[in-house]
């Protein structure tokens, strides 16, 4: 019974408009990821939620409760702090066991959670030691465990995996999934990484400096970004947007012409394509458009393309053995279903007879 | 069982400060007081601040203060102090010395305190001084031209400064330009203060100055360094020259102070012994006075810390040595044919302190400093002039009985 | 190498600096009285003697007034901790009205003499009863500590990260819990220099101690006026007596200086 | 959680209720004493009196000479000791005892012992026998040697109040994360440079109290100063104490503490002013 | 002429053992990434070549110079700290001019790098803050802004840009490849992004518990590592690991016959494959195995498939079309030329007769 609730906040620090009237509401039970470039305001979301900061107007909710007036131990959550926070004078164990001893839990049950929640993290080694001699890595590993030990119900994690490797990152990202979805806390996550937002969220929300811009879950985001920042902003290499003249409700690339669910404003359109979504061809094909090679980059599982067509840069993943050198003209196929219009002005996503 | 049930005297006193002291009047002096005492040394100045709190405040503690002549006026002033004509009554038979009797009333109509004891200032120097004497000299007999002169042989046979006066800040120097040097020069302390016989007296007091161990500015107690050897020969109230006389009798002889055209000046210092108004325990205090003022208690008060009685009495014989020497100089100085004694302020009240800076001030100014007697004079008059005026004080000894405020010339 | 040498040098010289003047005066109470003003001196006792200083142990009260001191001082020390500490902390955290004026005020309570203030003092704790009770000389002594104890306390808090308290809070501390079991720890070590400071004022503190009491005397004022009025080879016994306690105590607090975790290395 | 607000003052209350009770009250009637005549009428006489007496000037420059001399002293032992204490690694225990035992020195004690040093049968002029440069002991603490006399109190007050200094200095230090002075080090920044570019800085809130504390009572030196060298060396707050004590006159007392609370706090908002602290800066 | 060696580093916490040997050697110009698991010691390391740690035993020589046992401010190196130490008490444009002021640089020296620095990290809007005021991201900016500024010779950099959002990290580090590039910088930087580090890096030297167990350029990390650490390591989702009976020098899976580069020493082999080089198949293909699919996760540009053969698991990704339910049966058909070959005791890459 505690979901999540903000109205409306806003909070200034002096003349910095940190957040600009954001409204969310985070299910009981679910799993929202805030996602959104340095300095758009989510640890300042965070800390309004935990009651550290006050904004300026609004109000948050917090199992329904109107909490907004209320100090962070009364809100019944817990916290991950981005640059950890971790008690100097107190041992790991300590650290971890904190909040239970706040709740005076009994000692059997103090030493059970922290050894739970230590395991988890797989810190069960570091349980003596202080965290001045602790790797980073290590430190933010204490700070989760930390907030992981209470068992609250809603728990705010501000980057809490930023400083592990992708292995351990990987393997965290799972146990925290299942074993929030087991305890059913409601959590809200700050991260940048896409890939650890996508495979935990069960909503993302987009922030983009001081407002929530989109809001849905995550395959939506990817796939039907509302609008080109969201674009530009999800997936690794970001979606590729091409300026295209509209004859009628068609988009024309060369040759190819493409339907538009429904005519723009102006002139042109901006055509939002991902850069998997576009199938690379040394040999002319049909439903395609010819660009130049600039740059090959090998990432390991594919290779990433950088072309250019009609002066714009287009990103393009192929293949690892995929044979490609600069200067070379390749013939690109969009995949259909997955070609996204927007709005050149405003950026928004043109939607179908909506 | 009986002694226990009553309640104690508290005893507060400007004297017996010095631990020693202080241990042997609790465990010496008051042994054989029937009723329990609580004897507490204070500095003056709490000890001023102290009974006047009390009094402000409406609640008494102190049943007993004793104090000397010069700590009592701002007491009185202030109305804390109750008169005892009634306990001075009860002492007709202990034969005190009228002077004190009457310094007693503070220049009122009423007893405000009875005397206790007294001391008084005299001379001390190491035997290895004596060698300088200018010829002809007697230490008993001694000038003030004489002191000089023995200061400069002094200096001439040791290279060092070996006269002492005590001009620390806790030091009695302004007594002995009070009741020394004023009167020996001029017979006056207030109304001759400008006179020319009062500038010669600074310019010869400037000349001797020379031979002076400028230390005495820090000095408070000239008993140390008469025992360091810091100074050979030195003025001072005798208890706190006593402890170098007690410890190294065969070093040291003591004699009066120096003579000057009018005579020997000298002053005494006298103690006395109030109750504050609202006094817990009066009955006690004016048991402890009975007690304090018996001759055979006086006695032991001297041997023990070195005041002498204000009652008529015969000293023993089996005085302690630095005791003894001190007597004897005392009884020299007060009893030859030039003896010239000088009262303490009478009152001044409240101002006595600043009669007190008068003095030191003009002694700083023209022998420290080193500013123009004359000018000196003239202007620490107007602020001498000011005190009598404040207070409407009339003259007393040596100066001539004035009426209205003592004249400054 | 050759600068650890040099450090360390350095270090022993400020030693010696604080050490020697003190070994001097233990000396002199450890001379017989002559010795005290013999020329020239030497660095040892010439004739060792324990006479003054068994003269001190022998007067009658001083281990009352030892005991008053002690009473007195833990008083100053508890009271003005607790007053300050949270005065300390509301400057260090927020930024309110009148918190400027408030810190100069505070300091402007030690810049006027006490001596001067003594009377009014006096009258005031005679009729609440205070005068002459262990209470009394620690609340004006608290009120002389109290400055300190603010200032120093609060830049202490101002070099505690405020996450660590935010995070206290979060798991479910109070305010006052995450200030006693984060913000103490941390600033242990600076608020065990306050209470020291705390401490040695009140024990070294005459003036209120004198007027304000009679029977129940606290050491240096009970040793004051017998001190000034006493011969020098009893001054500087006395100032030996004096000093005594305070090196006892402060050795038995140093280890709080430093922090017990090794903060200090972070 | 507008309630915030009245935190800090429910934080401050206790102390405000404790000082008005113990401090403001009788300061108030203190100040009376100083404007009023003994007819109760208002008065700047004690103010004149003040003025026109022999030792004020002399008051008033030598407490300003010694605070100007002593305190910027004492900083810099202070610091130096409190860095050198940070380079020392082994008996780092036993420096800080030794160097922190001045602190529990009571005035009254210090001048006692540093009598027993400057005094003319004292250690200085042993030493200076036993070394070879002095026949005769020489006079260091009379009216003559006022220079000498003056070093003499500087040197008892350096070695009586560094340690308060050095204490305060520690506590801040700790409070520093070592990796500041670590990045410092790393973008080429000296020893020397590192302490004055980022040490410093962030010591500044304890810099500011220590100067501040020993400022404020620099100007209420005494009892070493009268210890040493009675009143051939006068200090304001000795002058206050004589003429409340020995003249028995408090309006001119009151008077000189009135002016010591002046220069107090005129000298305070100066240093406040100086080094506002970079708590103010960031919010 | 700014090489990096050490030797034989070896750095104890009493009993923890940081760093066990360590011998690395970063060319003049060159790029090289640190990655590892946390609490490997990759930050002791780099403290130890920036001279702020001691090592126990072993060299450090920069340039040619023995460094051992010189000062940092000796060394002419630049550092990134993992937790920022961006100064307090300084603005954002004191704390970038910082390292140019220790050098006595120029007014306008300072102001043109501050300049340059900042505009390159997108902070040059924050100059006049302090970093109490800003977001954890951008204090991070400011702490590289702040290394770059002095353009030094050698730059350490411990997870610089861990807190930024994909977008202006894959900005950021494009700009600050080129700018080191030109600036001819050796750098040595911690990362535990892996693309990141291929994107980065000329060589990559990958560690684990205060060793160096690889150290190659990027494509070989990835495509073939030298144990199965390092494999497992690499890669998002990292490499499968097959346990296979041997026979003769072949491998077997069910039907399936695998040749070996080398006969393995005892009667089993470890087959590592990357998830993206099984290809799926929902019906039976010659040259493949089937495996039963547990689990089906999106991940935007792809889907991860978690399959089980005889017990182990498999992870592949497919094309985000691609059809897969849990329960269902999918024949995998691995890349022949992407096989690698494992001693299943130590782990232990098998070389062609090398
Ligand atoms: N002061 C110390 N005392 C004891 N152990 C320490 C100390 N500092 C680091 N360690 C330990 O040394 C190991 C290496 O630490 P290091 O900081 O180098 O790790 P790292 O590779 O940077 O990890 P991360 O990626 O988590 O930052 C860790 O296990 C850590 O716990
Ligand atoms: N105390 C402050 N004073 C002024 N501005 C501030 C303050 N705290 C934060 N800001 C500004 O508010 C904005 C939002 O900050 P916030 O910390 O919420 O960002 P963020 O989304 O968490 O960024 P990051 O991913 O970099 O941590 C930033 O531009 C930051 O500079
Ligand atoms: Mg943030
Ligand atoms: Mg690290």
């Amino acid at each position: 019974m505690a979901g999540i609730r903000v109205e409306n906040i806003v909070k200034l620090f002096g003349k910095v408009r940190a957040l600009n009237g954001v409204s969310l509401e985070v299910r009981d039970q679910e799993f929202v990821v805030l996602l959104g470039p340095s300095g758009c305001g989510k640890t300042t979301l965070l800390r309004i939620i935990a009651g550290l900061e006050h904004a300026d107007t609004g109000r948050v909710f917090i199992g329904g409760r109107d909490v907004t007036a209320l100090p962070p131990r009364s809100r019944r959550i817990a916290m991950v702090f981005q640059n950890y926070a971790v008690f100097p004078h107190l041992t790991v164990y300590e650290n971890i066991a904190f909040g239970l001893r706040m709740q005076k839990a009994s000692p059997e049950r103090v030493r059970a959670q922290v050894d739970r929640a230590a395991t988890l993290m797989h810190i069960e080694g570091l349980l003596g030691r202080y965290p001045a001699q602790l790797s980073g890595g290590q430190r933010q590993r204490v700070a989760v465990a930390r907030a992981l030990a209470v068992e609250p119900e809603v728990l705010l994690m501000d980057e809490p995996l930023s400083n592990l490797d992708a292995l351990l990152r990987l393997e965290m990202r799972a146990e925290l999934k299942r074993l929030l979805a087991e305890s059913r806390t409601t959590t809200l996550y700050v991260t940048h990484d896409q890939v650890e937002a996508m495979s935990l969220a069960d909503r993302i929300a987009v922030m983009s400096t001081g407002n929530v811009v989109q809001y849905d879950v995550p395959m939506k985001i990817y796939q039907e970004p509302a609008d080109t920042f969201v674009g530009g902003f999800i997936g690794s290499p970001p979606m590729n947007f091409l300026r295209l003249p509209v004859e009628g409700a068609q988009a024309k690339i060369q040759t190819l012409t493409l339907d538009l669910p429904a005519a723009p404003q102006g002139r042109e359109v901006l055509l939002g394509v991902r850069p998997e979504d576009l199938e690379a061809h040394p040999q002319p094909q049909p439903q395609s458009f010819p660009a130049e090679v600039l740059v090959v980059e090998p990432l390991g599982p594919h290779l990433l393309l950088t072309l250019a067509y009609e002066g714009q840069h287009l990103k393009v993943t192929v293949p690892p053995d995929f044979e490609a050198r600069p200067g070379q003209t390749l013939w690109l196929r969009p995949q259909p279903g997955r070609l996204r219009w927007h709005d050149p002005g405003s950026g928004e996503a043109l939607t179908h007879a909506r | 069982a009986v002694v226990a049930q009553q309640p104690s005297v508290l005893f507060v006193s400007t004297q017996f400060t010095p631990i020693e002291e202080a241990q042997r009047m609790r465990q010496v002096i008051l042994k054989d007081f029937s009723g329990r005492v609580e004897f507490i040394p204070e500095d003056n100045a709490p000890f001023t601040n102290r009974i006047l709190s009390e009094a402000r405040a409406g609640k008494v503690n102190v049943s007993l203060v004793g104090g000397l002549h010069g700590d009592f006026p701002p007491l009185i002033s202030a109305g804390s102090l109750e008169p005892v004509d009634d306990v001075m009554s009860q002492l007709k038979d202990r034969k005190f010395s009228p002077t004190f009797v009457n310094l007693g009333k503070m220049g009122t109509g009423n007893q405000y305190y009875i005397p206790w004891m007294q001391a008084t200032y005299i001379m001390v120097a190491n035997k290895q001084a004596l060698q300088y004497l200018p010829a002809g000299a007697n230490v008993n007999t001694l000038t003030y031209s004489q002191l000089r002169e023995w200061g400069a042989n002094l200096q001439k046979a040791t290279g060092k400064r070996l006269l002492g006066f005590p001009a620390g800040p806790r030091g009695l120097m302004h007594r002995f330009t009070q009741g020394y040097l004023y009167p020996s020069y001029t017979k006056s302390a207030v109304s001759k203060f400008r006179s020319d016989e009062a500038h010669r007296m600074w310019s010869e007091f400037k000349a001797l100055w020379q031979y002076v161990n400028p230390q005495s500015t820090t000095y408070d107690f000239m008993q140390e360094p008469l025992l360091a050897g810091e100074v050979w020969v030195a003025w001072d109230h005798i208890a706190r020259l006593r402890d170098g006389l007690n410890q190294k009798p065969n070093d040291f002889v003591a004699f009066p102070a120096p003579i000057g055209p009018y005579g020997r000046g000298f002053m005494p210092v006298l103690a006395g012994l109030a109750i504050p108004k609202g006094a817990p325990n009066r009955a006690g205090a004016v048991a402890l006075i009975e007690y304090l003022t018996r001759p055979e208690v006086q006695l032991t008060t001297l041997v023990e810390n070195g005041f002498f009685p204000v009652i008529q009495t015969k000293l023993p014989d089996n005085l302690p040595q630095g005791t003894r020497m001190g007597a004897d100089a005392i009884a020299r100085q007060a009893q030859s044919n030039v003896a010239l004694p000088s009262l303490l302020p009478v009152g001044l009240g409240a101002k006595g302190g600043e009669y007190n800076k008068v003095f030191q001030d003009t002694f700083a100014r023209i022998i420290l400093r080193g500013e123009d007697i004359r000018r000196v004079l003239d202007a620490e008059a107007a602020n001498l002039r000011r005190v009598m005026n404040d207070t409407k004080a009339p003259c007393w000894s040596p100066d001539p009985a004035s009426n209205g405020p003592c004249p400054v010339n | 190498m050759n600068a650890r040498l040099v450090y360390l040098t350095l270090a022993v010289v400020l030693a010696l600096w604080v050490l020697v003047p003190i070994f001097l005066i233990a000396t002199l109470a450890f001379s017989d009285r002559a010795s005290v003003f013999a020329w020239p001196k030497g660095i040892l006792p010439q004739q060792f003697s324990l006479e003054t200083i068994a003269f001190f142990f022998g007067v009658e009260g001083v281990g009352k007034a030892i005991r008053n001191s002690f009473l007195v001082a833990g008083l100053t020390l508890v009271l003005s901790v607790l007053l300050g500490a949270p005065a300390g902390y509301a400057l260090a955290r927020y930024r309110f009205a009148g918190g400027d004026a408030y810190r100069v005020l505070i300091l402007m309570t030690r810049a006027f003499p006490l001596a001067i203030l003594a009377i009014p003092l006096a009258v005031r704790f005679i009729n609440l009863g205070l005068y002459d009770t262990a209470l009394g000389v620690a609340l004006v002594h608290t009120a002389l500590a109290l400055p300190f104890a603010v200032l120093v306390t609060s830049s202490l808090f101002l070099g505690i990260p405020k996450e660590l308290e935010e995070a206290a809070w979060t798991l479910g501390c109070t305010r006052i819990q995450a200030f006693l079991k984060v913000v103490l720890p941390l600033a242990l070590p600076g608020l065990a220099a306050t209470a020291i400071f705390a401490f040695v004022i009140s024990w070294n503190e005459v003036f209120a101690a004198t007027l304000l009491t009679l029977r129940e005397r606290t050491l240096p004022a009970f040793l004051l006026t017998a001190l000034n009025d006493s011969p020098l080879p009893f001054r500087f016994a006395g100032g030996f007596f004096l000093i005594v306690p305070a090196l006892v105590f402060i050795f038995v607090i140093r280890r709080y200086l430093f922090t017990l975790w090794g903060i200090a290395n972070r | 959680m507008r309630s915030e607000r009245y935190i800090p003052y429910v934080l401050i209350l206790p102390s405000v209720l404790f000082l008005l009770f113990l401090f403001a009250w009788p300061l108030v009637e203190a100040l009376l004493l100083s404007v009023r005549g003994g007819d109760g009428r208002w008065t700047l006489e004690h103010f004149q009196r003040m003025a026109s007496d022999l030792y004020f000037k002399d008051a008033v420059k030598y407490t300003v000479l010694l605070t100007v001399v002593m305190v910027p002293l004492q900083v810099v032992l202070a610091l130096c000791m409190a860095m050198l204490l940070g380079g020392i690694k082994r008996g780092r225990d036993l420096f800080l005892y030794v160097w922190t035992i001045p602190l529990g020195i009571s005035d009254l004690a210090a001048g006692i012992v540093w009598l027993s040093i400057f005094t003319e049968r004292g250690y200085l002029n042993s030493f200076l026998q036993a070394v070879g440069v002095i026949q005769e002991p020489r006079l260091w603490l009379s009216y003559e040697t006022p220079a000498m006399l003056f070093l003499a109190v500087v040197a008892a007050e350096v070695w009586r109040a560094t340690a308060i200094v050095f204490v305060i200095l520690v506590a801040g230090l700790q409070l520093i994360p070592k990796e500041y002075g670590e990045a410092a080090e790393v973008f080429g920044a000296t020893p020397w440079r590192r302490f004055w570019r980022v040490t410093l800085p962030l010591l500044m809130p304890s810099l500011q109290v220590a100067l501040i504390l020993r400022t404020i009572l620099a100007l209420e030196v005494f009892a070493v100063v009268v210890a040493l060298g009675g009143r051939n060396l006068p200090v304001l707050a000795g002058e206050a104490y004589f003429w409340y004590n020995a003249y028995q006159s408090p309006g001119v007392a009151a008077a000189y503490s009135v002016l010591i609370l002046g220069i107090s706090v005129a000298a305070t908002l100066v240093y406040l002013r100086l080094m506002r602290s970079r708590q103010e800066a960031a919010a």
